[in-house]
């Protein structure tokens, strides 16, 4: 089985999907060559609804959320599949006719609340660009609206806080602002990249409660990525955990996170320290994540897994159905039940 | 920001004491002027005379300190090529200079900003590659060779264009001017690249981007003022190198500036006058010096917050 | 890997029996001048064990790091004492200093800046032998102490010649943790060291550090947002509010009776992932924001948000409460007027 | 110099590896051969750099080899090797003039940039790195060279003493030792608030290790296109000082003197000023084409560009190209 | 239009000059300084008696006739009608103020040293119309000394020196723009006859090619010292310019002390070779120093042939009896002192080689160059060739025998005492006794002594646009007569 067979686009899905994503398959040009970083990822989120991407650190979440919003690195290319918002692929689309979708369609919040502020702008300007570029809004007109958002997400006094600068924020502050510039247009999509990573866990809180409130409000879908098994509990309807660039298991939330149907998944909801003793060993899983450049051609998850066979050398396995609504990409999902 | 200029100017008054000391020693190394002002049939009787009326039969630390006295009183002495106030003649000279190193430098940043941006904002494209070529030639043309071609080519050929002199139109200035400007111009457009390729790469960027901003936008809105700060330092040392020393521009196309003032005093070994405009340049540059840094205040909230401290 | 040990012995006198690995005292340390002047850190108290893991806690902003590079020795406390066996580390010059270096190393919060994106990921781990040439002195045993340390954070030997960028978060900040470990040291500062990680490897290095203290007995100071890790890792839990500690104690203590209402808040607000009991603990919501450092309320700082503030709270500093330290065994102490749970054993 | 630092960086990379798996990063030169105007750049400098190593030996006494009834020969392809580029006013062949003055030139330039590079680079990062008092006597110091009218040095160094090559050197140097100073003070101050810095010092690694391990190597891509910019300022000032008379003293010629002596038979004998011009920027035009492509290919976070096919270098890739930085 | 430029527009009215540099100063005392006379004689001051480029025979001026009442005093008559451009009318007793500022003053006048020495001169106005002037010792040219101290009015601050003078000639300075532009007027109450050009504007280019653009583009209708590499185009013409290069061997430093060296030296040089590749063939070839017309010069000395073999032999002599003929000899010259210099040292120092001398070029700038020229010479430098240009205005080889040829003369390195001897004697000579004296000398100098190896009579190239007539002389250099510029077109102004 090649790795290019599953970046094919399928035929298009329903329409009520706020994002589909078919087959994205994202390839990197590293000094030692071109490796597949991203390799035929796909879900798909109506809106309303929350998607968890989750997976190990350099699986290729941030990758995958750069190509839905065409923010990729020049390093990396996408080579193949389907990002389709309000019916059109946004792969195919010309560099205007994007930026036309970027902001009132699809918009995307980062982790690094530290640099991704323009340092010598006012934040106030920065809040309200989104309306100058996209509705065409004056300063003044754009300013107003930006105080709006500042109040919306808890920015006090945001009328004097408006004029100021980036560094004179915390850093829960400055979280907020972003996803107060991302929400400014009431977007279809709002992919959050780790949005509270750096952040205590009273921030952490807060600002997961204002993206509930926001999504609740504007009924955005939102695709979360983050390492938090704990918030993907909390606040995400449907997950997708992704391994080594691929799709290892997908379906909603409480399912999988009750009944794991991939070992990797159990593997790591397993390390959870929560309920860990002290001084007991934590049950992690064993190994590191296969190198791009090195991905096996069987199993991507065969040289950590417990239950690993010779088929799983020989043969990727597929994602497939598991159960109404869940897919996993494990010959032997059947097995972990049975733990 | 009052502090800060004030703490600045007074860091400054040091090196601008040193400069001043320095040219009036280095100066005197460089052998007394009488030979230059008597005839060469001149008697010793007569040198010793000139040199006494001249003063410079004193001792180097006398002779200074009857220069620091006249200083402190505002009187930098004559010139004793033409007999004038040395600082008269450098007053006269300094406009000339400063209006060339102000246009030029003017239309250099605004060149190179607009050509480095466009060359940085796909690098390694045509538009990247010829940007480059061409800036890194400008900026290694020898000026009086260009100088001299524009005379020929656009003032005498094709007949466009005065040859030299400062009277008259603007036409008077295009040719002093690009000269002038072809090197500042190189350099800029690399130092504007430069900054610019990496400031694009910043994560703002990306946000800009996300939000729909057009390649103008993100470049002039977002991503210049964070780029400017080493273009800024840059463009205030190549202002330094041009209030200095536009000799080449001065002398060929007959403009009485500081450059070509300060380099016969040089090799006229007119000391009153050098000193005079040495005094007059470093003054200026160190003003030079804080307006960069004001600059930088003016486009960084974060360089001007730290300021006071 | 122990056999260096030995000779690491701090010099300098003892006093009192055995004193502490580390103790800090009344650490201050603020920044800028004049009315930009911001205190990172008010009078800090820790202690820290032969051997223990002190977690530390606390909002964003509160001076954690500050205090992990005081503590480091990068910054040079205001007032305040800091001992390492009784010994002053900022009074050390050259041979002694070197070898305490050695014996305290840093993972830093931030692994995209704190690695140099020039150097391949063996020359980061092996950059302290390269002051400390006599830990590892041949050249061979280096490499293969590199491949070492690389499997012992869980990353393959042939990382060891990729640089920064080609790896992605987690995967620096082990190349972070395994250059701390090549010193053998006594104590690790441990600034946010497993936030970047994803859970499977955050377990996988908690394992190695908690291995490394049973085996080698080394010290962590851990600096984490996760409750839950912090919970995990560490012997005594410090709580810091806005450059003060306002509530320390043994782990289970500090977690299951907080004392302080910002600790109580701060444990409510941790998810869960079993959501049958993030059901049950009701979340204690703080009203308004974090004060500006540069304007740190009156009395009690932490007034502003606190529920249970009173008058007395704006006027008057509040009490240390709890079990003192010299009272052996658990000690439980808060800064609070109205401390949530009461056990005074001066009582 | 540039090959010199990449084969150290080369180095590093040939180190022993240890997996089979990996394939090792591409070598220096294949990478050269991925940027073709770095490899133009580079073939040049080499000619230049050869024949100011060999041309001496080569043309003899071709380039004092006086004529004065070959006076203002045009290049021409009947006057034989030494007549291809047309002869000087004293009838002497431009082309053996060349050759020699790029041993001159180089011989007058090199040193001197790499003095002020060194020492300036030097003082500038030590300050930088220190901060505080030493940072801002360093800088005092280079806003007093700065404000100096350098001719004024020049007049007087070379009058006091004699126009020696050696003296050019040392005053060309002297007068550009701010720019780096200051340049590498600027990243240096940068630099030593970063966070790999506070690693290394928790090591304990001294001051100067620090400042040549993690400093320097960030800060040298800066400096070396300074450099190359400096180069050619060099040369342009040497050609001034030549045409003050204190130059390069005949009969050693150096590019920057040709082009001061030919200028006045622009008119009439182009070849005779516009060749050496020409080699000048030739020279530093592929200097900094080399030192972009060097700064690249040095940093393992930008090295992937070289390896990108060509085509997609530019703007056709799948990413918008304005997504390009 | 962009045509005008900057001397402003050609409207035939204005006589446009372009020169090399501006005049540091129009003090007439100063007027013997090259850039400062070629504004200032003959067009706003005048002396009592002018010299005849030509000819070398002294003309009235402002005096009309004069003659030697005894062996020390000389008497002028001067002329009447004559008014200042200030309107007052010129007097002897305006003669003998402007004698005595320039000779007595303490204002350390250039013409003061320049011509008269350190000696005072006794001026005395015996009437309106009657100078007397007495010297020390007899002074046979006195007139032809007073020719260069330039006539200005009594109201003349006697004890600074004037920026803008006023004098009695054609054209009076209207203003002076520093550093761009200096105007003359035409003076309309001229005693002589009145300039073709009303108005006169002199700018200044360093750089000969643009002063040659200048004229090719109509800019200018006058532009001094072009390029020879100019000398083919109809808008220039050349003129010699009284100067006389040469190579002064410092005879008392091994090996030039020994005078087969210095002899051969002289041998080796390719004169017709650098003038007609280096000087555009304006020059002629050399073998004294002073060029004909001037009082001493010898018809009979011809330039010496190049004879490299001959040369070479006398090196070769000279190295055989232990003369260390490889010691290595400086050739000092100095930057800008004709077109072409830096390849003329080049050339020499190639021909001085190739007869077996070591030879090193040093260019040094006109401070530098001054100390190896004058006395006292500098020490412990080795032995030195300096390339002199020697300019010969004054036209009497007195000024040059003085200077360059007797043993301690300012300019000299050494000498022998028969010459110092003849040197002195001849001074005191008149007429054709003073003529044949001095030719001798300079004869004497090529035979015994050897201290120059001439190069050439130089020559000056001047731009003329052809909207204009001129005919430049000798004194064109130092002396440019805007009142003998006429109109190409008659008529037109
Ligand atoms: N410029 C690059 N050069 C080489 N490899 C890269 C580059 N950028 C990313 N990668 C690799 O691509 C893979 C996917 O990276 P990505 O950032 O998408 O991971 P991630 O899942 O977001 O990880 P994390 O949770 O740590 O943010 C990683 O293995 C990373 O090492
Ligand atoms: N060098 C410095 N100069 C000025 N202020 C500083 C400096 N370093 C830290 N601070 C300030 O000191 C305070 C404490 O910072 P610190 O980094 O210690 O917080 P922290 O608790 O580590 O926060 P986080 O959890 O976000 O890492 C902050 O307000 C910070 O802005
Ligand atoms: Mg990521
Ligand atoms: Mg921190």
């Amino acid at each position: 089985m090649t790795t290019t067979s599953a970046c094919a686009p399928s035929a298009p899905s329903a329409a009520d999907l706020a994002l589909d994503v078919e087959g994205l398959c994202v390839d990197l040009s590293t000094a030692s060559g071109t490796v597949r970083a991203v390799d035929g990822v796909g879900f798909s989120v109506r809106r309303g609804r929350t998607l968890a991407l989750l997976g190990e650190s350099g699986c290729g979440k941030s990758m995958t959320a750069l190509s839905v919003v065409g923010l990729l690195d020049p390093a990396a290319e996408v080579t193949g599949g389907a990002v389709r918002v309000r019916g059109r692929d946004t792969l195919r689309l010309s560099p205007a006719e994007r930026r036309k979708l970027a902001g009132p369609v699809l918009s995307i919040v980062f982790q690094d609340a530290l640099t991704a502020l323009n340092p010598v702008q006012p934040v106030g300007r920065q809040i309200g660009e989104p309306f100058r570029i996209h509705r065409g809004l004056s300063r003044r007109e754009a300013h107003e609206k930006a105080i709006e958002l500042m109040t919306r997400v808890g920015i006090p006094e945001p009328r004097q806080r408006a004029k100021s600068y980036p560094h004179q924020f915390s850093g829960g502050m400055r979280q907020r602002l972003l996803i107060a510039m991302a929400v400014a247009l009431d977007p279809d999509v709002l992919i959050a990249d780790e949005p509270t990573t750096a952040l205590d866990v009273t921030v952490q809180a807060q600002i997961m409660r204002l993206l509930r409130d926001l999504q609740d409000e504007r009924n955005m879908a939102v695709v979360l990525i983050t390492h938090d098994l704990a918030v993907v509990a909390q606040r995400a309807d449907d997950v997708v955990v992704m391994y080594a660039g691929t799709v290892v298991e997908k379906g909603t939330a409480r399912e999988v996170f009750s009944a794991p149907r991939h070992p990797y998944t159990r593997g790591l909801l397993d390390s959870v320290p929560e309920d860990a003793v002290r001084g007991q060993p934590l049950p992690a899983v064993p190994g590191s994540p296969p190198e791009l450049s090195a991905v096996p051609s069987g199993c991507v998850f065969q040289a950590r897994c417990p239950l690993v066979r010779e088929r799983c050398v020989r043969e990727r396995p597929s994602l497939r159905a598991t159960g109404a609504g869940r897919s996993a990409a494990c010959h032997f999902s059947e097995e972990l039940d049975r733990d | 920001m009052a502090t800060f200029l004030r703490k600045r100017i007074l860091s400054s008054a040091i090196p601008l004491v040193c400069v001043v000391l320095g040219v009036f020693f280095l100066a005197r190394m460089t052998g007394n002027p009488v030979d230059l002002y008597l005839p060469l049939s001149a008697t010793p009787e007569q040198r010793a005379e000139f040199s006494a009326a001249q003063g410079f039969d004193l001792s180097v630390p006398a002779q200074l300190w009857n220069y620091l006295v006249d200083a402190a009183h505002l009187d930098f002495g004559t010139s004793l090529r033409t007999g004038q106030s040395a600082t008269e003649m450098v007053l006269d000279a300094f406009p000339v200079t400063l209006q060339l190193a102000g246009v030029t430098m003017l239309l250099a940043i605004t060149g190179a900003v607009l050509i480095g941006s466009l060359a940085a904002y796909r690098p390694n494209s045509p538009v990247d590659r010829i940007a480059s070529l061409l800036s890194m030639t400008a900026a290694s043309i020898p000026d009086f060779w260009f100088a001299i071609m524009g005379v020929l080519v656009f003032g005498v050929s094709l007949n466009l264009l005065p040859t030299s002199g400062i009277f008259g139109g603007p036409e008077v200035w295009v040719l002093p001017i690009a000269t002038l400007l072809i090197r500042p111009f190189g350099v800029l457009v690399q130092v504007v690249r430069g900054s610019m390729v990496s400031a694009l790469s910043a994560p703002y960027v990306k946000i800009a981007r996300s939000k729909g901003a057009t390649p103008c936008r993100v470049i002039f809105g977002h991503a210049l003022r964070n780029a400017v700060t080493p273009v800024l330092t840059v463009a205030g040392d190549l202002t330094v190198g041009l209030v200095n020393g536009a000799v080449i521009v001065e002398t060929i196309f007959g403009w009485p500036g500081i450059g070509k003032l300060m380099i016969d005093s040089i090799l006229q070994r007119d000391f009153a006058v050098l000193q005079a405009a040495v005094l007059m340049t470093a003054v200026t540059i160190f003003a030079l010096n804080i307006l960069v840094d004001v600059c930088h205040a003016l486009t960084d909230p974060r360089v001007r917050e730290a300021a006071p401290a | 890997m122990t056999e260096s040990r030995t000779t690491t012995e701090a010099p300098g006198p003892r006093t009192e029996g055995h004193p502490p690995l580390l103790e800090v005292r009344g650490v201050t340390k603020s920044f800028g001048s004049g009315r930009r002047r911001l205190t990172a850190l008010d009078g800090v108290d820790v202690r820290l064990g032969r051997g223990e893991t002190l977690g530390l806690v606390g909002e964003s902003g509160c001076g954690k790091s500050t205090l992990a590079r005081v503590l480091l020795g990068l910054e040079r406390p205001d007032a305040g004492t800091v001992r390492y066996d009784g010994v002053d580390p900022f009074a050390l010059r050259g041979k002694e200093l070197l070898n305490w270096r050695r014996r305290v190393q840093m993972v830093f919060q931030d692994p995209f800046a704190s690695l140099n994106a020039r150097m391949s990921a063996a020359d980061l781990i092996g950059e302290p032998w390269r002051t400390h040439r006599d830990v590892v002195p041949d050249a061979r045993d280096r490499e293969k102490r590199i491949r070492e340390l690389l499997s012992l954070v869980g990353l393959r030997e042939s990382d060891a010649h990729r640089y920064p960028n080609e790896f992605s978060g987690g995967q620096r900040q082990r190349i972070g943790i395994a250059r701390a470990l090549a010193l053998d040291p006594d104590l690790i500062v441990c600034d946010e060291p497993v936030s970047a990680l994803d859970l499977s490897v955050q377990a996988q290095v908690l394992n190695v550090l908690a291995e490394l203290q049973s085996r080698l007995g080394v010290a962590y100071v851990f600096i984490s947002h996760d409750l839950s890790v912090v919970r995990y890792i560490s012997d005594r839990v410090t709580v810091m509010y806005l450059g003060k500690v306002i509530e320390h104690g043994g782990t289970e203590e500090v977690f299951d009776r907080p004392q302080h209402p910002y600790t109580a808040a701060l444990m409510s607000a941790a998810p869960v992932l079993d959501a049958s009991r993030a059901a049950h603990g009701q979340e204690i919501r703080l009203k308004g924001e974090i004060p500006s450092p540069f304007d740190i309320p009156s009395g009690c700082r932490f007034r502003t948000r606190c529920w249970r503030a009173e008058d007395m709270c704006a006027t008057e500093a509040p009490p240390t409460v709890g079990r003192e330290p010299e009272d052996a065994g658990d000690d439980h102490t808060a800064l609070c007027h109205f401390p949530l749970e009461v056990r005074s054993a001066r009582a | 110099m540039t090959e010199e630092a990449l084969s150290a960086a080369d180095g590093r990379e040939d180190a022993p590896e240890s997996a089979p798996a990996r394939k090792s990063p591409p070598r220096w030169w294949r990478l050269l051969g991925r940027d073709r105007a770095a490899a133009v750049g580079a073939v040049i400098l080499a000619v230049v750099l050869l024949a100011a190593l060999f041309g001496r030996p080569f043309i003899g006494d071709h380039a004092q080899r006086q004529d004065l009834d070959a006076s203002l020969r045009a290049p021409s392809l009947s006057d034989g090797f030494y007549g291809l580029l047309g002869t000087d006013v004293l009838g002497r062949s431009v082309l053996a003039r060349l050759i020699d003055a790029a041993a001159t030139t180089l011989s007058v330039a090199v040193p001197a940039v790499l003095c002020s590079l060194v020492v300036g680079s030097a003082i500038g990062l030590w300050a930088g790195y220190h901060g505080g008092r030493r940072e801002s006597v360093a800088m005092r110091v280079a806003d007093v060279i700065l404000s100096f009218p350098s001719l004024l040095i020049a007049v007087v160094v070379l009058y006091v003493f004699s126009p020696s090559a050696l003296n050019i050197v040392l005053i060309l140097a002297v007068a550009r030792i701010p720019v780096y100073l200051r340049t590498s003070r600027a990243e240096a101050a940068e630099l030593r608030s970063r966070l790999f810095v506070d690693a290394a010092r928790t090591f304990g690694t001294p001051s100067r290790h620090i400042i040549y391990r993690h400093i320097l190597p960030i800060a040298l891509p800066t400096l070396l296109t300074v450099a190359t910019l400096d180069f050619c300022f060099v040369m342009l000032t040497e050609s001034s000082l030549s045409f003050l008379g204190i130059g390069i003293q005949p009969p050693d010629v150096s590019w920057g003197l040709m082009v001061a002596q030919g200028r006045q038979y622009l008119q009439t004998a182009w070849w005779i000023t516009v060749l050496p011009g020409l080699a000048i920027v030739l020279t530093t035009v592929s200097a900094t084409v080399l030192a972009a492509w060097a700064r690249i290919a040095t940093d393992p976070a930008q090295r992937w560009r070289l390896t990108l096919p060509r085509k997609r270098r530019g703007a056709s890739a799948a990413v918008p190209p304005e997504m390009i930085p | 239009g962009s045509a005008a430029g900057d001397a402003g527009r050609a409207d035939g009215r204005t006589l446009r000059v372009v020169l090399t540099q501006e005049p540091p100063t129009l003090e007439p005392c100063e007027a013997s300084l090259t850039a400062t006379g070629v504004v200032v004689r003959s067009n706003i001051t005048e002396p009592l008696v002018e010299r005849d480029p030509d000819s070398g025979e002294l003309h009235p001026l402002l005096a009309t006739g004069w003659k030697q009442t005894d062996d020390r005093t000389w008497t002028f008559d001067t002329r009447e009608g004559v008014t200042f451009q200030n309107g007052e009318p010129f007097t002897a007793g305006d003669a003998a103020f402007s004698i005595d500022r320039a000779v007595n003053s303490d204002l350390a006048c250039n013409v003061e040293g320049y011509v008269f020495g350190d000696n005072d001169l006794q001026v005395k106005a015996e009437s309106d119309t009657r100078l007397t002037v007495t010297t020390e010792q007899p002074d046979p040219i006195l007139p032809l000394r007073l020719s260069f101290v330039e006539i200005v009015p009594r109201t003349t601050d006697p004890e600074t020196k004037v920026r803008i003078p006023m004098g009695t000639g054609p054209y009076a300075v209207s203003s002076w723009q520093p550093g761009a532009a200096i105007n003359l007027s035409r003076y309309d109450d001229y005693w002589g006859d009145a300039p073709d050009f009303s108005r006169a504007r002199y700018v200044w280019r360093s750089d000969a090619s643009v002063r040659a653009a200048m004229i090719d583009k109509r800019e200018a209708e006058i532009a001094v010292a072009l390029d020879p590499i100019e000398a083919e185009k109809d808008t220039t013409v050349a003129y010699p310019n009284n100067e006389t290069t040469a190579l002064r061997l410092d005879g008392r430093e091994a090996p030039l002390d020994d005078i087969r060296v210095r002899r051969a030296v002289d041998l080796a040089l390719d004169r017709d070779g650098i003038i007609d590749a280096l000087l555009g063939g304006l020059a002629e070839p050399a073998g004294q120093l002073v060029p004909p017309g001037v009082v001493g010069h010898n018809q009979e000395t011809e330039p010496t042939r190049q004879n490299v073999e001959r040369a070479k032999a006398m090196i070769e002599e000279a190295a055989a009896d232990g003369v260390p003929v490889d010691r290595q000899i400086t050739l000092v010259a100095r930057n800008g002192m004709f077109a072409g210099v830096s390849e003329t040292a080049e050339a020499l120092q190639y021909q001085m080689q190739r007869i077996g001398l070591n030879v090193k070029v040093r260019m040094a700038d006109t401070a530098t160059q001054l100390q190896y020229q004058l006395r006292p010479l500098p020490k412990n430098v080795g032995p030195i060739a300096l390339l002199i240009m020697h300019g010969n205005q004054a036209g009497d080889a007195a000024f040059t025998t003085s200077q360059y040829l007797l043993s301690d003369g300012p300019q000299s390195t050494f000498g022998t005492e028969e010459l110092d001897r003849r040197i002195a004697d001849a001074g005191a000579l008149f007429g054709e006794q003073r003529q044949k004296a001095f030719a001798g000398l300079l004869a004497e100098q090529n035979r015994s002594v050897v201290q120059y190896a001439h190069l050439a009579h130089m020559s000056g190239l001047l731009g003329l646009s052809p909207s204009i007539r001129y005919e430049p002389n000798s004194a064109t250099g130092d002396e440019m007569r805007l009142a003998e510029v006429g109109s190409a077109k008659a008529g037109q102004h």
